[in-house]
């Protein structure tokens, strides 16, 4: 039982549906599905072999560490996993621009999500990244309208050139180190890494793949792309892909750049991200435009939660992350009839009544009212900045209480708006887009009422994750050349 | 019946029942004695309740709930003590008549009447939840539950309601971030946030931390008290709730926020804390900080309530302005402030719910509440005369009404506390109740009455028993304020103050008593006398309504000789400018410049030059690293 | 050894240059192209012979053919893109 | 415009200096070859490949080549969902009698070349990646030139389906006998001769094809988009 | 045979040429406002990072990574891991490019330009006000082109 599988098998699926599509269109139009069911149950099955057995480790090829590219599985990317491959299989679109391609780029982007998620070494990460970006770019593209493809060419500039650059940090850690597996490098790292060519490289990587993780200044793209490609190709990227770019960047951090003043860049860089998102989407006019800042929002909130070091923001951020993953692609699929100027929405609460609860639970959620789990979500960031005894920390956690007022703001306002006039041209969800949505806000209902063992459990995973020595055990076997000639 | 008796669990789920039950009833009309009902076996839980106070030999008594949770190592509880109990009577109280005038002839109009039924069964069960928290995190949960379920009973009208909702429910939510930091800070300190612990480390804690945790939570929970500086949201969104929606807004609703203050400030902090801790460069403390806010509260919105000539608006404003009383007598923290202010928050709970539901039947039948419009009603409609009266006196807190006392309370603790300014300040609010009062009843019912109104007829019995009933209770307890009293005494011991000697007649100090029945009885005796001479000693005859006489001249009824509009003018003209608008700038100021700084935003997000900013950040970010 | 590698990294440095100042895209290109060239030279200096094959394929020949095609869809090979350099 | 233009010149000037005092930081020459060393000992007896770097990209670091395969793949596909909208075969504008007649005569050398350099990939400079885009290039020629279209849509996508098919059933054939995703399988052979190293020729043909077929789709599709209405 | 110091100068001189190519491609990808030269710039970044990548494996008096009857197997050679990495990373480029150059194709059909500013301006413009299934027609685009400078100033 490989973990290569959960990306082989994708992408295999991907190079084969075009032939069998020529051969028949039902048996193309199963294909996919099928594809990503066997996916979920590998992911099911790798998710329970961690839970029973505790993180895993793989050498692709049997090539030992470091020499090879090392995939490593704990409980954290086993529930990645199996979020990527449900969310793939909720978004899954039902009626497409192009029968074919459409459906091969979406396996793709599953199968590189995958990755980005299980590898840990540096470079196969930048080329699963490359992966993701690129199945975006053409999933973005694939809706004909003009100011897509216009989109999506920004887009593909802005995120090119800074992949470009985290491939230059890249070759910075390389030359200084050698080496690629980022088990090896964290223990080299107080050695070779602290000094500014170690930290500029952690700059580099952080502005490239930042790009895709939404970060502030580099996320000029997300309004332009999520107000104007198809709205679930918007759910995957704001829902999955930012998040494991996000993952990226927080295996960097944790393994190579613990306690270095990277977690201070970090914080700064999600308060910038949290505070432009929020005032962003206070102003916005466009429905779609303001979830895509929200979005922005929520992950500063998730930076900022993994610039505390240890195991509290660790579960903080996982918390967040975990929260937006099910609320954000449930608004976007709300969004793919209530997209638009805000002033559409007037009264469309009327219209479709489903609709508008689960807006009304999903922005309670976000603005974190108690007891549902979004307010759980901010109060751990919230300890956790509190705990870090340091006054920029405190400042950060009164800038997100306050950011949290903007929140209710623009919500509410959208929600006052809903309900206003009885007469409303909007026509109602349909059932294709209302089901998952309905999925999506119904799993984080059920999680209010199991808050306290998921709780315990997700702390238990964080706690998991921020060991890093024991994930140097795993990685790496006994007799690997400690010594390096500099 | 001793399983039943002081079951918190059964309470909680009989609210719960009672959500449900309206949800599934939906807009039927037996939708609302229902409800009504089922706030009569709420209330009567909590009475079994209170027999165990009268039975128990102390008064420190907590009903214990099977509710607990523990999330991310906070064990929360929910568990009732006096104090709560205290607040959940009158809660569940001003529900039921709210209910019952609600259930009846009023509903038959209106539509949409599952939404008011369901939202006040929210609103109750939530402040049931919040008076019975256990430690802080629960109080917090109970806290955001009450404000979201106001905004849902205020913004149930829409149009204007819903902006006013929408204007509260940001005043709310930067009240729950403040309370929401305190409590982390606290949980970071102290390790814990149950009550004792949070005791036990607060007693030890320096100074400044202090201030910092009580400011916040100050902050929050004044907000929702409607306290100066943050009074402008609560006269707007009551107002615009639908008449007994706002009976029980105005009854209970913002003491939810003197129930949270009391326990932060003198459970947990302690007064004496409070007394240490002086606000640098001034001879002031902390305490005389929150007197004085109390008494501005009592002044400022009195004043505003003055000018309004919408009557509902001018009943919130009161609201504001009472509840700084309660705040006053609390924070006197003497056994008989504390028992004057918790008092009166049962007296204006009675009186305020009778004074909304006397205006909401005008507004049932003339159609408005404006007072500019109204007049001379009283021979149409008697019950609503009578219970305004008996409303307006409590309000202004004359003698023989409930509000009397408790005023009388509060005054008496300040003189005894010698703080002769802030005694001069209440009575100052009370002169301007007193006016505006007047103002309300002369507008409404006395003088002249409007041709349009000829053949306006009473409410029906549905809507005045109730009525009636509330301005019974505001009479009977001030007749015999022991009652309230002896309610109050368990809450007052849950704040460790010393309990107050008192009998049903009143109290008894050591500078001065108060024994009501003797004031009362002598107050009737004289009215009778009085009503003696009137009628029996000179020869009157009845006259027409319509049939008056000014100068010689007959006045026809289309001629208006009724002043009601523009009341005042000329004290308005002395004292307006001194408050009128006072505090708008800071909610002004805060909204332009959120505006601004959010252009800003969308104006980074607008560039088109955007691969510029992976430039900058570059070359920002390696400065950094490298030589910062 | 050394001169083979000055006179590359002059020739890129040029070439470079070159593709920021020419007003015709088509010569742009080409001047790309120059750069791909001359960097597998160096990268043959290097010692890396397949990264010079790759690069001098598939950076000059492919990235070459498409951005001509492109240029020639887009009816730009002639006159110069519209923009102040 | 303009100010932009100036802004942009002083971060640029900054990126120099910057960039310039981490470059003189690295060490040129005297790097650790931790990685490096580490294959250049192992890499011959275990994948049993005369070219190291063979043995690099597809054995230590086959997935990356997998990844990359599949980018290519994507993009080609990428391509044809926005350019799909209009497949009309327009007649391309014959080109000189020289052009073709050159077409005509440099496509079999051009195959033979990528033929070579594919096969001979594990011993000498070059693979799959450069002989299959000289496999495109010689198919694209004649296209270009206009004499006849020798690609057919369907047969480009058949391939590059059956290429990327052929890479990964490989590694899965190798990880089901073997355990592990893509290990050398086959034996080694002697090193240098044509037939050694294992499964890496066949990955390494397989590779040349999916890179030939994609290329070759890629410009056809490039060159079919009809022309902007003017 | 190369002694330090010349190895010294080999890696200034290619360091050197590097930073000229991620300078010039960033510079490009900046202040320029043509998609075309745009991707040109991309092109040149790229291979600057290439270059310093390679660099990092560089041996001063190593073989190349390849065994013959010359230099066998222990002969000291350079660092195959980077070239490897280059080769991926090439591919990579040129991958993006075609899409990229796709899409040029695609705006230019609809929009007639490929200026960054005309099309930052519609995308920026259009999207907030109009509903985001929002498509451009012919004759707005004329006229957005028509006031393109005073965009331009207001979007620097």
């Amino acid at each position: 039982m490989s973990l290569v599988l959960v990306i082989a098998i994708p992408i295999l699926g991907a190079f084969l549906l075009p032939m069998l599509s020529h051969r028949s269109a039902v048996l193309g139009r199963l294909f996919g599905p099928i594809i990503i069911a066997v996916n979920l149950g590998l992911a099911l099955s790798i998710w329970q072999h961690v839970t029973l057995n505790g993180p895993q480790v793989e050498w692709i090829g049997g090539f030992a560490a470091p020499l090879g590219i090392v995939f490593h599985v704990d409980q954290f990317t086993a529930i990645l996993l199996l979020a990527i491959a449900v969310m793939t299989i909720l978004l899954w679109p039902r009626r497409m621009e192009d029968p074919i391609r459409e459906p091969v780029l979406s396996l793709v982007l599953m199968g590189a999500a995958s990755g980005l998620a299980l590898s840990s070494d540096l470079f196969n990460l930048f080329v699963f990244y490359e992966l993701t970006a690129v199945a975006s770019y053409g999933l973005v593209a694939s809706r004909a309208t003009g100011p897509s493809q216009i989109a999506a060419i920004r887009f593909l500039i802005l995120s090119a050139a800074g992949s470009a650059l985290a491939l230059l940090g890249i070759a910075l850690i390389y030359s200084i180190t050698g080496s690629l597996n980022l088990a090896y490098l964290a223990q080299v790292a107080p050695t070779l890494l602290s000094g500014p060519l170690g930290m500029s490289a952690f700059m580099l990587i952080l502005i490239g793949f930042g790009v895709k993780a939404e970060l502030f200044p580099v996320n000029t793209w997300v309004p332009e792309v999520y107000a104007s490609a198809s709205s679930r190709v918007s759910a995957m990227l704001s829902g999955v892909v930012s998040k494991l770019a996000m993952v990226v960047i927080l295996k960097v951090l944790i393994t190579v750049y613990a306690n270095t003043s990277a977690s201070l860049v970090m914080l700064v860089v999600g308060l910038l991200t949290l505070v432009s998102g929020e005032l962003a989407a206070y102003r916005a006019k466009d429905f779609r435009r303001m979830l895509a800042f929200s979005s922005i929002a929520q992950l500063g909130m998730v930076a900022m939660a993994f610039s505390v070091s240890g195991t509290a923001g660790l579960l903080a951020g996982f918390a967040i992350m975990l929260h937006h993953l099910l609320a954000k692609p449930a608004l976007f699929l709300l969004a793919e009839r209530w997209g638009g100027h805000l002033d559409r929405l007037t009264g469309a609460a009327y219209s479709s009544k489903t609709g508008a609860i689960l807006f009304l639970f999903l922005a309670l959620s976000l603005i974190g009212v108690p007891p549902l789990p979004g307010f759980w979500a901010k109060y751990l960031l919230l300890t956790a900045l509190f705990g870090h005894d340091q006054s920029l920390y405190y400042f950060a956690a009164a800038v997100l209480l306050i950011t949290t007022v903007i929140e209710a703001a623009y919500l509410m306002r959208i929600l006052q708006r809903l309900y206003q006039h009885k007469n409303s041209t909007l026509e109602p969800h349909r059932a294709s887009e209302l089901v998952p949505a309905l999925v999506l806000g119904g799993t984080l209902f059920l999680s209010v009422l199991v808050a306290a063992p998921l709780g315990a459990a997700l702390s238990g995973i964080a706690r998991s994750s921020a060991d890093i020595p024991a994930y140097i055990q795993r990685v790496l076997p006994v007799d690997v050349p400690k010594e390096i000639n500099v | 019946m001793s399983m039943l008796a002081g079951n918190l669990d059964l309470l909680l789920l009989t609210a719960l029942l009672t959500i449900v039950l309206t949800y599934a009833m939906g807009n039927r009309r037996v939708n609302g004695w229902c409800a009504t009902g089922l706030y009569g076996i709420q209330l009567l839980f909590l009475i079994m309740m209170g027999m165990q106070y009268t039975q128990a030999t102390t008064n420190l008594q907590l009903f214990s709930s099977s509710l607990t949770a523990t999330m991310f190592g906070n064990h929360l509880v929910w568990e009732m003590s006096g104090l709560g109990w205290f607040f959940a009577v009158i809660t569940v109280g001003a529900a039921l008549f709210s209910s019952w005038y609600a259930a009846g002839a009023w509903s038959e109009k209106r539509d949409g009447m599952r939404l008011f039924h369901v939202a006040m069964a929210v609103n109750v069960f939530s402040m049931l939840l919040l008076l019975s928290s256990g430690d802080l995190l629960s109080l917090f949960i109970g806290w955001e539950l009450v404000s979201w379920a106001s905004y849902l009973i205020m913004t149930q009208r829409g149009g204007a309601a819903a902006n006013a909702a929408f204007r509260y429910i940001l005043y709310a939510t930067a009240g729950a971030v403040a309370i929401l930091a305190a409590i982390i800070l606290l949980h970071q300190k102290a390790g814990s946030l149950d009550f004792e612990t949070v005791r036990t480390y607060l007693a030890q804690a320096p100074n400044a931390l202090v201030w910092v945790i009580m400011l916040l939570f100050a902050c929050g929970f004044l907000i929702k008290m409607a306290a100066v500086p943050f009074h402008l949201w609560q006269a707007a969104a009551y107002s615009q709730t639908p008449g007994p929606a706002a009976a029980f807004l105005g009854a209970i609703s913002s003491r939810m926020g003197l129930f949270a203050l009391a326990i932060v400030l003198i459970n947990l902090i302690g007064v004496a804390r409070l007394i240490d801790m002086s606000i640098p460069y001034t001879f002031l403390d902390a305490r005389t900080l929150w007197l004085w806010v109390a008494a501005i509260t009592v002044i400022v919105p009195t004043f505003i309530a003055l000018t309004q000539t919408d009557a509902r608006m001018l009943l919130a404003w009161h609201g504001i302005g009472q509840g700084g009383y309660m705040l006053l007598g609390i924070m006197v923290a003497s056994p008989l402030g504390v028992s004057g202010g918790l008092m009166h928050v049962f007296n204006h709970a009675s009186y305020q719910a009778a004074l909304f539901l006397a205006v909401t039947s005008v507004v049932y039948r003339t159609g408005t509440a404006d007072l500019d419009r109204l007049g001379g009603l009283v021979t149409r409609m008697p019950l609503a005369f009578t219970t305004m009266l008996l409303g307006i006196i409590g309000l202004a807190g004359l003698p023989p009404m409930n509000g009397f006392v408790s005023k009388w309370m509060v005054y008496k603790s300040l003189l005894d506390a010698n703080m002769p300014l802030l005694f001069l300040a209440s009575v100052i609010g009370t002169l301007g109740t007193i006016l505006s009062v007047y103002k309300l009843i002369h507008n409404t019912f006395l003088g002249q009455l409007r041709l349009e109104y000829r053949d306006v007829k009473e409410v029906p019995w549905s809507m005045s028993v109730p009525m009636l009933v509330l301005g019974g209770i505001a009479f009977i307890t001030g007749y015999l304020p022991g009652l309230v009293l002896d309610m109050a005494a368990p809450a007052q011991a849950v704040l460790g103050i010393a309990p107050l000697p008192h009998h049903l007649g009143g109290v008894t100090a050591a500078t001065g008593s108060l024994n009501m029945i003797w004031v009362v009885s002598i107050l009737i005796v004289s009215i009778g006398i009085g009503a003696l001479i009137f009628y029996g000693g000179n020869r009157t005859s009845r006259v027409h309504q319509f049939d008056n006489y000014a100068g010689g001249h007959f006045l026809t009824a289309d001629m208006r000789y009724h002043y009601s509009h523009n009341f005042y003018a000329g004290l308005m003209r002395v004292i307006g400018p001194w408050y009128r608008g006072s505090v708008q700038w800071l909610e002004t100021g805060l909204v332009s410049i959120s505006n601004f700084s959010a252009d800003l935003a969308n104006g980074i997000y607008r560039n088109a030059y955007t691969s510029a900013y992976l430039l900058f950040t570059v070359v920002a970010g390696l400065t950094w690293v490298m030589f910062g | 050894m050394i001169w083979i590698t000055l006179i590359a990294v002059f020739v890129i440095i040029i070439a470079a240059i070159a593709v920021v100042m020419l007003r015709n895209l088509m010569a742009a290109v080409v001047a790309t192209s120059v750069v791909t060239l001359t960097l597998s030279i160096l990268f043959v200096v290097l010692r890396a012979p397949d990264v010079a094959m790759t690069e001098a394929v598939v950076g000059m020949g492919l990235s070459g053919v498409l951005l001509a095609m492109t240029l020639r869809k887009l009816k730009m090979n002639g006159e110069s893109d519209h923009e102040d350099a | 415009m303009k100010t932009h233009n100036l802004t942009s010149f002083v971060f640029l000037a900054g990126l120099v200096v910057l960039l310039a005092a981490l470059l003189v930081e690295l060490p040129f020459g005297h790097g650790p070859m931790v990685t490096g060393q580490g294959i250049l000992k192992q890499a011959p007896q275990t994948t049993g490949t005369a070219n190291i770097v063979t043995s690099v990209v597809l054995g230590y670091r086959g997935l990356d080549t997998l990844g990359e395969l599949t980018i290519l793949f994507i993009a080609a596909t990428a391509v044809g969902l926005v350019l799909g909208k209009q497949t009309r075969q327009h007649p391309i504008r014959q080109g000189g009698y020289i052009l073709r007649i050159a077409a005509d005569l440099l496509h079999p050398f051009l195959l033979l070349l990528g033929v070579y350099i594919i096969v001979h990939g594990h011993l000498t400079p070059g693979g799959g990646f450069q002989g299959g885009v000289i496999l495109a290039i010689a198919y694209f020629l004649p296209l270009l030139a206009g004499t006849q279209n020798i690609i057919q849509e369907k047969l480009v996508s058949i391939l590059e389906g059956l290429a990327g098919t052929a890479f990964i059933s490989i590694g899965l054939l190798s990880m089901f006998k073997h355990g592990d995703f893509l290990a050398p399988l086959l034996g080694q052979g002697t090193l240098g001769e044509l037939f050694s190293g294992g499964t890496l020729p066949l990955l390494y043909i397989a590779v040349g094809l999916k890179v030939g077929s994609e290329m070759a789709g890629l410009m056809m599709r490039m060159l079919q988009e009809d022309e902007p209405l003017a | 045979m190369m002694t330090m110091s010349e190895t010294q100068i080999m890696g200034y001189l290619l360091y050197s040429g590097a930073l000229a190519l991620i300078v010039i491609g960033l510079f490009v990808i900046v202040t320029r406002h043509h998609l075309i030269r745009i991707l040109l710039g991309l092109g040149l970044l790229e291979a600057g990072v290439n270059l310093v990548l390679l660099a990092a494996g560089f041996r001063a008096d190593a073989q190349a990574p390849i065994v013959t009857e010359l230099n066998k197997v222990g002969t000291s050679m350079v660092d195959p891991v980077p070239q490897a990495l280059i080769l991926t990373a090439i591919v990579i480029g040129v991958g993006v490019l075609a899409l990229a150059l796709a899409i040029c194709l695609e705006i230019h059909r609809k929009y007639k330009t490929l200026d960054l500013r005309v099309l930052g301006m519609i995308i920026s413009g259009h999207v907030e006000d109009e509903p985001s299934t929002y498509v451009i027609r012919a004759d707005q685009v004329s006229a957005n082109k028509a006031i393109v400078p005073g965009t331009a100033e207001r979007n620097v």
